[in-house]
């Protein structure tokens, strides 16, 4: 194994990382500041990919498909919130599963309604489609490059907008006492819309980003919202912090995990043998992980305002 | 008369058989026409309902259900089917687990069922049954052509499956017939979208070629991201991951893959071609090789139909046996578990006018049967 | 003098820089009612959290008949004999007082992994409940679920549960919140008679209900005992004038 | 009587009404579903231990249902193959007795609900929810790549396992077993529900800290809930099994630990017959949808939706007026 492999497997991880860290984010700002677990999210992450892969084909441009993409998941994410999801933030977290639940059902199938089964085609765009040589003579990604870059320069955004910004503050109030934010006198019906259309933001720009890279399709936005959830529960539910690192920790685990625990196994049975069950405990190693995590700390990493 | 014979199948089963040559055939399609795998399903219908419209009996009645993809709607409506539709014959499924799920029990039930796609092992073998026919081909043929062509080609290969039942037999099936060395044998998750570790991996290990098993949306992102990786090692693979549903999603990027495959639409023989120009009036698009294969199965039962009565189980088997048909694909006949013998062919991926397609690229096997054939006994 | 029930010895519990309860010492005699007096934000209720269990001090030692509790967890402190009443009125709402009540009379007898006979024909666990109920008067109300309960009855209903409990001591946080002088002048009489069954550590504000029933008072401001002693050495204390009773 | 003990018996007579009634009007097919709403509702009635008494919104019983399968499925599979199963240690015989496959998926069952709610417990809230669903996903992962079992393919079982007495092939008795079952384990519910451990199940779902402050510790009564519930479910799993005569990680999904908490707010969360209200809606619904349009889940999505916005309470809730604790 040499060392260039090494740092490109690092990169991975971190790609990985940073791309879940988009839907993190979102995910766990919509719960620290209204209280609600939105299994939706991960449809919002769809609708960015759909949008994306549709608006490029008609104007032949990426670009535009991306500002669509982010444009297309706030307003989706605006407007389920005024139909659908206000009505749930005094409700348990029975009634929010069971209601963004239905939510994924609807979602899904009114896509497929409107695009169809086959998958969309979505490529990156040209400016990005080149690779930069990495110490050792090997290649990397561009693109996949840009992606770590425009995940930084998210985190910092959002860090900025939260503690410098106006909106920042008031998103701060909502998340440690809701009634202070009313007593401030800022419209909190607003607020919550706006917070959670800038999650749905994050998502669909997450999903426009990695829709480049795979199949842009009904259903994709699942397994990504397991893995968003197990991010924001290792990192504690709220922190924004808490999502960044558990989103970095969580994309490297599972592209090392998958690298390197089928050669461990090998080292004691045989190639096949290993490559199967290697296979199946480094698609559990998150998992795993996240259960030793909670043993030691049930509130998470960083346990958030609740 | 007819509600006579109605109560007579109700009241007294299968005393009926008198009546047989009135006797309508009834089929059941469970397919997968809604989710993400419901291109196939969608083809699957269309070239079996062709072949039934061209015949013109209207003593054929299919019904068709939609099993989602998911195994326990499949039984659910294979009950269905069996015990209120009281169908004849089953046939449609395109997934292996959910073949698994419904072919044992409607067998078991004394139902016929012909397959149009899925093909696992374990049916194939031991655990075989005198009423499952399988129109297409053995889940292993196309790895095991993949494999037989890369012994001329290729000494170093590099191979990559999901971890599950059909990747594991995927890359045994390859390992079957390929002589020279395998680099690595990778297996990736069941659904993975990201391959870029796999990728990394493929860079650094100096094979000549890759052989990839990645069906639906799973090819489709490997191989953009394969493309974007600037990685210039060629790849080949089963048919599933280039065929005419998934082209158009994976783009450019799929231009010279060489595929394994037993049908391309550039076949030379009269059959494909009429095939292939009726398809295109009917639907108005290219068939993919599950169009061919359900348009076989469906040909195949209306030839043991024209011979023998349904209700006599062992007399339309034997005429199912025969193969009486002029498949697109050229050559088919059964082999003695019920699975085909037949020609495979590596295709290689081309714009034609503007349009990704398969062209026929050389012949790998010449009436290639299965590795699991001398295990049925019965 | 007897031993202490409750003895505190130099506790302190800090959040950030905010110091809630700082080198608090105090002691519980059998018999008496001590009452816990401060200004609003003392560090009143984070004791009574201390004490009960809900909140670890940082520093110092809790003992209850004895023995050190602090390393205890909630429900063992409860176990003991250390009966508590919330400031917000804490109850199961859905269940009936009667079944409230129930439930402490079950945790005294014992297992709780009981998985087959019915509850509510269990005479061994009705009778001490309604028994209970009728100490506070509140036996004509027992069917009525405690969500439906006036504030006065559930400040009530908590007592009951405290009695049901067999404590050997009782946390008692502002039980006269929100009652009306009827109701503050039945619960005085009440809690009077109490402390003969067990001493009372006593959070008010009602001052008036605080000199009629305390035995002695210690004062805390912002998180300091700053008094202590009997009711007239606590109202001649000049330092307790100043900071908490306002010059009169 | 209450009204809710009528609704109850009204509900038992109903489901076993249908295969009687389709038998009689030559629709056999409905017993097959039948049956299905039994083994759903079963599954949901384990749910509805943690769930409905306990609070415990677990998004993770799939796990538990998959559990049951699979040991129906590995034991079966064993007995047809007549090769022992070896676990390193001792290595038993299969089986095709749903005694003894009963006993072992609950035993496993419950093992792995000690493990899960012995880490998932120390939390609460969406914690809980999110933390019981990466568990059930890790136990899907771990079904679909372990290759021993078919992984993805599922196992099939060729013939139905044998209960003593009763020819299980026959749909309408071995719906009579699976109602059987339900209906048996409705009654150890209720005894539950009414007992010391359910008065303290029931007020920790309603105030954590009242039960702890009169020294009842509301983990352990959780974990004995959260266990007891896998068990039903994963018994429900084992049922499940011998209806389809097949298992697959699908059983472990996570729509499926989704439709159970479906069903049980269908039919009205905690109430005893819930479950088996909201499992007789959901499996008709599904039915009939899905027989008039392909994108019948839109519509599901939809009539979910309102359900939960608009009418709390569920079946139950709605016929027999909200719950009275005595």
């Amino acid at each position: 194994m040499s060392s260039a492999l090494l740092i490109e497997q690092l990169l991975n991880g971190l790609q990985l990382g940073v791309m879940l860290f988009l839907m993190a984010a979102g995910l766990t700002l919509i719960f620290g500041v209204m209280g609600l677990i939105n299994l939706a999210h991960g449809s919002l992450y769809m609708v960015g990919a759909f949008a994306c892969a549709w608006v490029s084909a008609q104007t032949g441009s990426f670009w535009i498909g991306l500002a669509a993409s982010l444009a297309a998941a706030a307003a989706m994410g605006a407007l389920v919130e005024i139909l659908v999801i206000r009505r749930l933030y005094k409700r348990d977290h029975l009634d929010q599963v069971l209601a963004t639940f239905a939510l994924i059902l609807i979602f899904s199938e009114g896509t497929r309604y409107l695009f169809g089964s086959v998958p969309l085609y979505l490529n990156v765009p040209p400016e990005l489609a080149g690779f930069v040589v990495l110490s050792g003579g090997s290649r990397y990604q561009l693109y996949r490059l840009a992606i770590i870059g425009v995940g930084i320069a998210v985190a910092i955004g959002l860090w900025l907008l939260i503690s410098k910004t106006r909106l920042g503050m008031r998103i701060r109030a909502g998340e440690s006492d809701r009634e202070m934010i009313g007593a401030l006198g800022v419209d909190i019906r607003t607020l919550y819309t706006i917070v959670f259309a800038l999650g749905a933001a994050l998502a669909g720009f997450a999903g426009a980003m990695v829709g480049a890279l795979q199949s842009v399709q009904v259903g994709m936005g699942e397994p990504v919202l397991i893995l968003a959830f197990v991010v924001i529960v290792i990192g504690g539910i709220g922190s924004i912090k808490g999502a960044l690192v558990g989103a970095i920790l969580v994309g490297l685990i599972d592209t090392m995990g998958r690298f390197l625990v089928p050669q461990i196994f090998a080292l004691f049975m045989g190639t096949s043998q290993a490559a199967t069950a290697g296979a199946a405990v480094a698609s559990m190693l998150i998992y795993i992980v996240m259960a030793i995590i909670l043993a030691v700390r049930p509130q998470g990493l960083f346990a958030g305002a609740r | 008369m007819k509600s006579i014979v109605k109560m007579g199948v109700i009241g007294l089963a299968l005393s009926v058989s008198d009546l047989a040559m009135a006797e309508p055939i009834k089929i059941g399609m469970i397919t997968t026409l809604s989710g993400g795998g419901a291109g196939l399903g969608i083809d699957t219908r269309d070239g079996f309902m062709l072949a039934i419209k061209q015949a013109g009996n209207d003593e054929i009645e299919v019904v068709t259900e939609d099993d989602g993809q998911r195994p326990e709607l499949a039984v659910q409506i294979a009950d269905k089917m069996i015990q209120s539709d009281q169908v004849d014959i089953l046939t449609g499924i395109v997934w292996s687990n959910l073949a698994m799920a419904v072919v044992p029990s409607a067998t078991a039930q004394g139902k016929f069922y012909v397959s149009t796609n899925a093909a696992p092992a374990a049916l194939a073998g031991a655990n075989c049954h005198p009423l499952y026919f399988n129109a297409a081909y053995q889940n292993d043929n196309l790895h095991e052509a993949a494999g037989e062509y890369a012994n001329g080609t290729y000494e170093k290969m590099f191979i990559m499956a999901p971890n599950y039942p059909a990747g594991q037999d995927s890359l045994t099936g390859f390992k079957r017939y390929f002589e020279g060395e395998v680099t690595n044998e990778v297996y990736t998750q069941v659904g993975q979208t990201d391959y870029a570790a796999e990728i990394a991996q493929i860079r650094d290990s100096g094979a000549d070629a890759v052989f990839m098993f990645l069906p639906g949306g799973m090819g489709i992102a490997f191989m953009k991201q394969y493309a974007q990786s600037g990685v210039d090692i060629p790849v080949t693979g089963p048919g599933f991951s280039f065929s005419q549903d998934v082209l158009p999603a994976i783009g450019e990027a799929a231009l010279g893959v060489k595929n394994s495959g037993q049908w391309a639409p550039d076949f030379d023989n009269e059959a494909s071609k009429a095939f292939t120009a009726a398809f295109e009036e009917e639907y108005g698009r290219l068939p993919s090789i599950y169009a061919v294969q359900a348009y076989d199965a469906a040909q195949l039962i209306l030839s043991a139909a024209a011979k023998a009565d349904v209700k006599d189980q062992e007399a339309f088997a034997a005429a199912l046996m025969e193969a009486d048909i002029e498949s697109p694909r050229g050559d088919f006949s059964f082999n003695t578990n019920r699975h085909p013998i037949q020609d495979i062919y590596m295709m290689e991926v081309v714009d034609k006018d503007g349009v990704l397609t398969n062209a026929t690229l050389e012949k790998v096997f010449d009436d290639h049967g299965d590795a699991y054939a001398e295990q049925c006994t019965q | 003098m007897a031993e202490p029930v409750l003895s505190l010895k130099g506790v302190s519990k800090s959040f950030g820089a905010l110091k809630a309860t700082e080198n608090v010492s105090l002691d519980l005699y059998p018999g008496e009612i001590h009452a816990l007096i401060g200004p609003n934000g003392a560090g009143k209720s984070t004791l009574i959290h201390q004490i009960a269990g809900t909140l670890r001090p940082d520093t110092g030692e809790i003992s209850f008949l004895g023995e050190r509790i602090d390393g205890l967890k909630v429900a063992e402190r409860a176990r003991r004999g250390l009966g508590r009443s919330f400031q917000v009125s804490s109850l199961a709402p859905e269940f009936s007082a009667l079944r409230n009540v129930m439930l402490a009379v079950q945790s005294v007898q014992g297992s709780s992994f009981r998985f087959f006979k019915p509850v509510l024909s269990d005479r061994s666990l009705v009778d001490p409940a309604m028994e209970a109920l009728a100490r506070v008067g509140l036996q004509d109300r027992a069917r009525v679920p405690a969500a439906e309960l006036s504030h006065g009855e559930r400040r009530q209903l908590e007592i009951a549960i405290a009695l049901a409990l067999g404590s050997k001591a009782f946390l008692l946080d502002e039980p006269m919140a929100g009652m009306g002088p009827e109701g503050s002048k039945a619960l005085t009489g009440f809690l009077s008679e109490l402390r003969e069954e067990a001493p009372i550590l006593l959070v008010e504000h009602d001052m008036d209900a605080v000199f009629a029933l305390a035995d002695r008072i210690s004062v805390l401001v912002y998180g300091r005992v700053i008094a202590s002693g009997s009711v007239d050495e606590v109202r001649a204390d000049p330092e307790v004038r100043r900071a908490y009773l306002g010059d009169e | 009587m209450s009204r809710e003990t009528y609704v109850n018996i009204a509900l038992a007579l109903l489901l076993l009404a249908i295969p009687f009634a389709a038998l009689q009007w030559g629709s056999p097919f409905y017993v097959t579903l039948a049956t299905r709403m039994a083994i759903l509702a079963l599954a949901a009635v384990g749910l509805n231990l943690a769930l409905g008494l306990g609070g415990l919104v677990s998004f993770g019983h799939a796990a538990f249902f998959g559990v049951g399968g699979y040991a129906a499925g590995i034991l079966a599979s064993h007995a047809f193959n007549m090769q022992p199963l070896n676990l390193g240690i001792v290595s038993f015989a299969g089986t095709n007795s749903m005694l003894v496959i009963w006993l072992v998926a609950i035993l496993v069952a419950g093992l792995l609900a000690l493990l899960i709610g012995l880490i998932s417990l120390r939390t609460s809230g969406v914690y809980f929810i999110m933390i019981t669903l990466a568990f059930a996903q890790m136990t899907y992962y771990f079904a679909i790549s372990w290759p021993a079992y078919g992984g993805e393919d599922g196992l099939s079982i060729l013939v139905r396992n044998q209960f003593p007495g009763i020819n299980t092939m026959v749909p309408l008795s071995f719906f009579l077993l699976c109602y059987g079952v339900l209906i048996a384990v409705l009654i150890l519910f209720a005894f539950l529900r009414d007992s010391r451990f359910g008065a303290a199940l029931q007020a920790s779902r309603q105030n954590e800290v009242r039960v702890a402050s009169v020294g009842i510790a509301p983990f352990r009564i959780r974990l004995a809930a959260f266990v007891l519930s896998g068990m039903i479910t994963a018994l429900a799993g084992a049922l499940y099994a011998d209806l389809n005569r097949f298992v697959s990680p699908s059983m472990m999904s996570w729509h499926m630990s989704g439709e159970f908490i479906v069903l049980i707010v269908l039919g009205g969360v905690g109430r005893l017959y819930g479950p088996v209200a909201g499992a007789m809606l959901f499996v008709m619904v599904e039915f009939l949808l899905g027989g008039m349009t392909d994108r019948w889940q839109f519509f599901l999505g939809l009539g979910l939706l309102a359900v939960v916005l608009f009418a709390r309470g569920g079946i139950v809730g709605a016929l027999a007026g909200k719950v009275r604790h005595g």
